[in-house]
């Protein structure tokens, strides 16, 4: 992520901008924008929480002493998620991003007794006048994933750990497996759902079951670096899922579908502060830098990695969409006619299976 | 090919097994001498958390093993000063310990999330461990090696030993055992920091070598299933090596019968197995005339007060 | 055998320990001389098996010398107890029952393991002191009498100079105390000395070279007992001279309340006595002695009376001709039997209670107590202050804490709970247990009273001497089963003995009780 | 040299009363102490668990709805305790309760009418009670611990929801998230206040602390349950049976856990989601001792816990503690509780020394 320039110089100080900000001077001229998160793992988790604390982070950074960010971590999707919600609007925030799909009927339900706090959901679709929804096209990444598994894998065949059938898991796993068809025709993925978001050690396993099929590539839509770390111990390649989890599996990590909500969390601080934020639904994909790929590693080939740039600038310029038909399910039945493409609504209901798909 | 597949699976039974053994190990040592701690999920997490610090910090994956033992040691030290010198109730202690557990190993653990964790190494060189069948045999880290050993160490401890009658007395009548003039409180002390640390290095195998990694609940419970697997093998350490790869084996079962695309049963099938086992083999050692060797110690979780 | 005060095994010198407010020992000061079996005598409660444990290095005095063969030694646990020579059978068995005998012997030795060589020493003790034993057996399935030869295998495994033992007969049947009797003496001719703690006056008088007597944590006097009269020894334990009881002229008896009729009770647990066949009646205005050892299925029959355990058939047990075996201990209250067993903390009160609280255990039906299902506090607690000044109950009033009674004001707290409620039938165990003299009178004058104003009076204890003294007929409880009844007044000790000891002379059946009526 | 820990002979009712307000304030020292040697600022965390939710009116009704099913868990699992029968398996029963009511919502989704709500708290009720029966059955049947059966069974419990939420109960609306429909407002609990979160559910859970405080204190059934607790021979020489006194309170326990869980569920859940098991089960324990198993200890114990989730939750924003935090002061507070507690029960005398070498060794 390039640094943004801050419009606010002129508070000054910005050097200690956190420490500064969390005591907070005497007698300030604009009282900074509070603005507040809401996670629903602890930051500790190494995934999805981490990055949009790093989203957090990055706001904090950039906009320095005009934000004062704070965050309720480990909240559980229910009650308690209404609760952290109303807290935190009680507390001043004016901007409150609910992080986790599980908040979406308490932000709505919240949103209504603080019309004038500002809430944005992450990943559902009930909006309101108060609050927006935002999501990234993580698909995206897939179609990356896809092709670079395709060109490596000497088997033609990935595992694919997918924790809950749920549209957004399918359609990247759809998106991974037309991608890598393109390169190779007869390329499978085959799927183990484990069940859940993290789970380490089952995670491990699940990957150790996939590889003992053949997969020589590992994917995962789960949240612990487990598999990469499994694939690792077999002299085996695969990519990191949220975070850039190169750093727990340096060598088996060809490279991570990085979740980077600071973009998104920026412009929308800086939309409120001029008083310009208004109700919409954002899904950004990598035009937005709201997914970005993290580092390659030692297994990506030049070719690989050339492959892998170009996808990136292609869908950056929005010259590739996920899917264009003909696309056939797994019985054989054309599901997108040739020529046509996978429109977004398409694709946030998906819930079928493309060709190649196992499991 | 089909060989390998085998061996590769027989492998990840090992590998899942290997840390319930570690910590139903410790946790039987405890029962045996009377004392119940429900506190094995936050030993064991106290345990990875320490072992993952100590192995980034120093890269000495032996010392990480010892803090690791050490962690859950004080876990268990805590525990046993209040339900053993206190009294305290051991249900609500043990549930305690947990909680204080998860909390603390995620404290402490913040810095240190998502940080590769060299791997334990295997024990034999790899030459040795180049066919598949030899693989199966030696192609494990110390841990492994340790788990199956402790196993046999604690059942000849239980069974051949002084120390393991004097511990198994002090389980089955405490205040008999007072008056023959054994310290029952400071046997229970041993059990019990035994069954922590034992926790401890369970823990420690996830971050050494399941998952060579720290993050927040990385034993996702594990610790429960050590707890039944305890029950579940009648208290006796043969059956617990038995019942530690049965209970590894179904989990990895599931995993495998997906690879290979079956479904057999709904998976919440396949995860309320263990449980369900344990509540059958429970009730078939209380219901027949099964030994009493295979029941529950008779003191367990009581607490004892050394009076007149 | 060596004479007293040459040089003692062991010795005591003002040995005293204190439990919060009570001083269980109180200067006490004894010497067991070698080759000699010394009698610790006393009542419950006396300080005896407190001393004892100190002898054993179970318990720490607060001050006091030990000397062992003349020395100063400290016995700071019973290995160093063991590790000087002395041995121990307790009263209550330190017994671990999912052990084998085996296992549970070489928990009592230092440093041993239940290996084959120890099960070849077993054997060759138990076979050459006539206690057999089988090493391999899991020591759940043996009988008391077999789980105390465990015990006293196991001390005598060590080779024991000093041999203590609690209370040893009070499992045993007389004729199990004979062949005790026989090894202990084998031990002394060994020249072993035995410290043998007993309130059993006859068997002090049969074993005994010399005798302590305690009572109140004090030694009153040191006696022999070959030479001294067991009224006299008996005095001493207690305090005062023997109190009859002012029985009532000979009535006739009334009509059967409580009818026992051939009354099978299965063990419920490993460890209890199946009461197999019992049979006796009782009339309005009786008294009947339930004579035997204790574990010969006292407290079974206790509880089969009450209630408290159901008889397989309805009419194995009959109150006033209505079949009543299969109601629990409620309902038979309301039909008006009330009943007090011989625990009176945790069983016949409940010591963290207060005495008004413990009135609403057994008291709530027949006294109104309760209504529909709620406490009525008032009520109890005016019960409660009844019972306290009928009975001159030493409490602080009805919200004392049952426990912060002594034992005999506990003991007639409860017995006149239960007689205030003016039971048809009275069933009652050890009524005097551990209860000083004057409330052993009082308690057994009320007994008699009761059944003088015409109720049933069951009493089941282990003192011949109060059977003997308040009731009408007696009859033996011998592993379950019960014996034909005998007159009270003109049964020689040794008939009842024999009875005890399961020789009935008749088989035991439903005319027990009209046998007993020939008087 | 030598000391003694004894019995006091008589339980100093003050310290009786004092106990927990002391452990309290044990866990703040202790809390402060150590958060402070972990970098953060201790006393401004202690002081945001302990006290900021209890100075804010407007988290008032957060604590009530927070310690809601925890009181009701918890008085329920406080017969057993007393009784001796150790249910540990409250969350299985909370989840089985809630799947049941769930059941009769699911089934009366197209229906209107006043009798689904009670229709759906009654099946709560029922489930829990039913789910307790088998612990119940197989103590009093086969001897089997009730601690070892009724734990894992709430493993098997929440087997069974992840099935129900992710299959046949799956809201067919839902974009495939596992979870149920929504409860219809005929199937969900009404606000007290208008405005507030404060659900119907919380008067009845302190409701039934209150009652459960009668029914202990002046009732025959209350008494049994104290005596069986005390001293269990007593109890069967008063006529309470242990095995019916053990299925009394295996079934009292489970159905105030399996009406805690419909009441989370029709009330602020509204749903069922495989989020709903949030170990309210097992905390329920610990407030069943802080509160020392007296109903309305309980309740004040529910709401203390309470007040630590809530201030948790403050402190994460305010002094920027983490959410891990909460947890560690949670135990400790149990553990001061634990360790208060036996100065309430004993007291520790100092044995006179010994006169001569007889006396005794430290």
């Amino acid at each position: 992520m390039g640094m943004k320039m801050d419009r606010r110089g002129f508070i000054g100080a910005a050097g200690a901008a956190a420490a500064t900000a969390a005591i907070g001077g005497p007698a300030r001229a604009a009282a900074p924008l509070k603005v507040g998160f809401v996670y629903t793992g602890p930051i500790g988790d190494g995934g999805y929480t981490f990055q949009h604390n790093l989203g957090r982070l990055a706001l904090d950074k950039a906009l320095g002493t005009a934000v004062k960010t704070s965050f309720v971590e480990n909240v559980a999707e229910g009650p308690d998620a209404e609760r952290v919600i109303r807290q935190l609007a009680q507390a001043g925030n004016e901007l409150i991003f609910t992080t986790s799909f599980g908040f979406m009927d308490q932000t709505i339900k919240v949103a209504k007794a603080f019309p004038k706090v500002h809430f944005e959901h992450a990943t559902g679709y009930k909006r309101a006048p108060n609050v927006a929804t935002y999501n990234a096209r993580f698909y995206q990444g897939r179609q990356v994933q896809g092709q670079i598994a395709a060109m490596l894998s000497k088997s033609g065949k990935a595992g694919y750990i997918a924790s809950f059938p749920i549209p957004e898991v399918v359609m990247g796993i759809n998106a991974f497996t037309v991608a890598a068809r393109k390169v190779n025709p007869k390329f499978v993925t085959k799927v183990i759902w484990v069940n859940t978001w993290y789970d380490p050690a089952k995670e491990a396993d699940a990957a150790k079951a996939l590889m003992d099929q053949g997969c020589d590539v590992m994917c995962q839509h789960t949240d612990s670096v487990a598999p990469l770390q499994a694939a690792q111990t077999r002299g085996i390649v695969g990519f990191g899922q949220s975070s850039d989890m190169s750093k727990a599996a340096p060598k088996a990590c060809l490279t991570s579908t990085v979740d980077s909500w600071g973009p998104y969390y920026i412009r929308r601080a800086k939309e409120q502060i001029a008083g310009a934020w208004k109700s919409a639904d954002t899904w950004g994909g990598m035009a937005a830098g709201m997914v970005t790929l993290g580092a390659y590693g030692p297994g990506m080939t030049a070719d690989a990695k050339a492959a892998a740039d170009k996808i990136v600038a292609e869908i950056k310029a929005h010259k590739l969409p996920a899917m264009v038909g003909p696309i056939k399910d797994r019985t054989g039945v054309v599901k997108i006619a040739a020529g046509a493409k996978a429109e977004d609504k398409d694709l946030l209901g998906m819930n079928w299976y493309v060709e190649g798909v196992e499991g | 090919m089909n060989a390998t597949i085998v061996v590769s699976i027989a492998m990840s039974i090992v590998a899942a097994a290997t840390p319930l053994l570690l910590a139903a190990l410790g946790e039987l040592v405890a029962e045996k001498s009377g004392t119940l701690n429900l506190g094995v999920e936050g030993m064991m997490l106290l345990g990875a958390v320490s072992a993952a610090i100590v192995a980034l910090t120093t890269g000495d994956l032996w010392l990480a093993a010892g803090a690791a033992a050490l962690a859950g040691a004080l876990g268990a030290g805590l525990f046993a000063v209040l339900t053993l010198s206190l009294t305290a109730n051991q249900v609500a202690t043990g549930l305690a310990l947990t909680i204080f557990g998860q909390g603390v190993s995620s404290l402490v653990g913040k810095d240190f999330v998502g940080r590769e964790v060299h791997r334990l190494p295997e024990v034999f060189p790899a030459a040795l461990a180049e066919h598949p069948l030899a693989r199966v045999l030696f192609g494990y880290d110390a841990f492994v090696y340790f788990s199956v050993a402790a196993a046999l160490a604690v059942a000849w401890f239980l069974s051949r030993t002084r120390a393991g009658l004097v511990l198994r007395a002090v389980g089955e009548g405490d205040s008999s055992a007072h008056a023959l003039g054994y310290r029952v409180i400071a046997v229970r002390y041993g059990a019990s920091l035994f069954g922590g640390a034992m926790a401890g290095l369970a823990g420690a195998y996830f971050s050494l070598s399941l998952t060579p990694t720290w993050a927040v609940g990385l034993t996702a419970g594990r610790g429960w299933i050590a707890l039944a697997l305890v029950t579940f093998s009648g208290w006796r350490p043969g059956r617990l090596l038995f019942g530690a790869y049965l209970f590894g084996a179904m989990m990895i079962f599931e995993l495998q019968a997906k690879a290979f695309g079956l479904t057999l049963v709904p998976p919440e099938a396949l995860a309320m197995a263990p449980y369900l086992a344990t509540i059958a083999a429970l009730t078939i050692i209380s219901a027949g005339r099964a030994g009493a060797n295979l029941r529950a110690p008779a003191c367990l979780g009581k607490p004892f007060r050394a009076t007149a | 055998m060596a004479d007293v005060g040459a040089s003692p095994l062991l010795e005591l010198r003002g040995v005293t320990n204190t439990f919060g407010a009570l001083k269980a020992n109180d200067g006490v000061s004894l010497a067991v001389g070698a080759g000699r079996i010394h009698a610790l005598l006393g009542e419950n409660g006396a300080g005896k098996s407190t001393l004892v444990k100190i002898v054993f290095g179970v318990l720490k005095p607060d001050s006091g010398d030990m000397l062992w063969q003349g020395a100063p030694v400290e016995v700071a646990s019973p290995a160093a107890a063991r590790k000087l020579g002395i041995g121990m059978v307790f009263q209550h068995f330190s017994l671990f029952d999912a052990m084998t005998v085996a296992e549970n012997v070489a928990l009592g030795l230092d440093g041993a393991r239940a290996d084959a060589a120890l099960e070849r020493r077993i054997v060759e003790v138990a076979e050459s002191y006539g206690l057999p034993l089988d090493p391999r057996r899991a020591t759940h399935t043996l009988s008391v009498g077999e789980r105390q030869r465990i015990e006293i295998v196991r001390a005598l495994l060590q080779d024991p100079k000093l041999l203590v033992m609690d209370e040893p007969t009070s499992v045993l049947t007389p004729q199990e105390v004979e062949r005790l009797f026989v090894t202990l003496r084998k031990l002394r001719d060994e020249g072993r000395s035995i410290l043998y703690i007993s309130h059993k006056l006859r068997e002090i008088e049969e074993l005994c070279d010399a005798a302590t007597i305690l009572r109140q944590g004090r030694v009153v006097a040191e006696v022999d007992p070959r030479r001294t009269d067991a009224r006299r020894m008996a005095e001493l334990m207690i305090g005062s001279e023997l109190k009859g009881v002012a029985r009532p002229a000979a009535r006739a008896p009334g009509e059967v309340r409580l009818a026992v009729r051939g009354l099978d009770l299965p063990p419920e647990g490993q460890f209890e006595t199946p009461l197999r066949g019992a049979s006796f009646e009782v009339r309005a205005g009786e008294v009947l002695g339930i004579a035997g050892v204790a574990g010969n299925g006292q407290v079974e029959l206790m509880r089969a009376l009450t209630g408290e355990r159901r008889a397989p058939r309805a009419d194995m047990i009959l109150l006033d001709g209505a079949p009543v075996g299969a109601l629990g201990p409620e309902a038979r209250r309301k039909l008006g039997l009330a009943g007090a067993p011989e625990e009176r903390n945790g069983h016949a009160a409940v010591g963290d209670m207060s005495l008004a609280d413990n009135a609403f255990l057994s008291a709530r039906h027949v006294r109104g107590l309760t209504s529909r299902g709620a406490l009525r506090p008032r009520a109890a607690r005016a019960y409660a202050r009844d019972v306290i000044a009928a009975f001159a109950v030493k409490a602080g009033g009805p919200d004392a804490l049952a426990r912060s009674l002594s034992g005999g004001n506990l003991q007639k707290y409860v017995v006149g709970r239960e007689m205030l409620q003016a039971p048809k039938v009275f069933v009652v165990a050890q009524p005097t247990w551990g209860v000083d003299a004057g409330a052993t009178a009082a308690i057994r004058q009320a007994i008699v009273d009761l059944a003088a104003g015409g109720a049933a009076v069951v009493v089941v204890s282990q003192d011949l001497d109060e059977l003997r003294e308040i009731s009408d007929r007696l009859v033996a409880l011998n592993a379950g089963r019960v014996s034909r009844a005998v007159d009270a007044a003109s049964a020689s000790v040794e008939e009842i003995g024999l009875m005890m000891g399961g020789v009935h002379g008749e088989p035991p059946a439903a005319t027990g009780g009209a046998v007993g009526l020939a008087h | 040299m030598a000391w003694r820990i004894e019995p006091r002979a008589e339980r100093s009712r003050a310290l009786d009363l004092a106990a927990p307000a002391l452990a309290v304030a044990a866990t703040i020292v202790i809390g402060s102490l150590v958060f402070s040697a972990l970098g953060y600022d201790g006393l401004g965390a202690a002081r945001e668990i302990f006290l900021s939710p209890l100075a804010d009116p407007q988290r008032w009704p957060d604590l009530g709805v927070k310690s809601a099913p925890l009181v009701l868990i918890a008085v329920g699992l406080s017969f057993g305790f007393r009784a001796n029968v150790w249910n540990i398996g409250a969350e299985g029963q909370y989840v089985v309760g809630a799947i049941a009511g769930t059941g009769v919502a699911l089934a009366a989704y197209d229906m209107a009418g006043y009798w689904i709500l009670p229709a759906m708290l009654v099946a709560g009720a029922l489930g829990g009670a039913a789910y307790a029966a088998i612990p119940a059955l197989l103590r009093t049947r086969f001897k089997v611990s009730e601690i070892l059966s009724s734990l894992m069974l709430s493993y098997v419990a929440l087997q069974l929801l992840y099935f129900l939420v992710r299959g046949p109960w799956r809201d067919p609306q839902g974009y495939n998230f596992p979870q149920t429909r929504t409860f219809t407002d005929w199937e969900t609990l009404p606000a007290v206040v208008p405005g507030t979160v404060l659900h119907l559910g919380v008067p009845i859970a302190f409701l039934a602390a209150f009652l459960a405080w009668i029914v202990l204190r002046a009732t025959v059934l209350g008494f049994e349950v104290r005596v069986v607790g005390l001293a269990p021979a007593a109890a069967r020489y008063a006529g309470f049976e242990a095995d019916r006194t053990a299925w009394r309170t295996m079934l009292a326990g489970g159905a105030f856990a399996g009406l805690a869980g419909i009441l989370e569920a029709a009330g602020p859940f509204g749903q069922l989601t495989p989020q709903f098991p949030q170990g309210y089960g097992y905390v329920a324990i610990i407030v069943a001792f802080l509160g020392r198993l007296h109903p309305l200890g309980i309740a004040l114990a529910g709401i203390v816990m309470a007040v630590s989730y809530v201030g948790g939750e403050t402190a994460q924003t305010t002094v920027g503690l983490p959410g891990a935090a909460a947890g560690v002061f949670q135990a400790l507070m149990l553990f001061c509780l634990l360790a208060v507690d036996m100065a309430t029960r004993y007291r520790l005398r100092r044995v006179a020394p010994a006169p001569s070498a007889a006396g005794a060794r430290p």
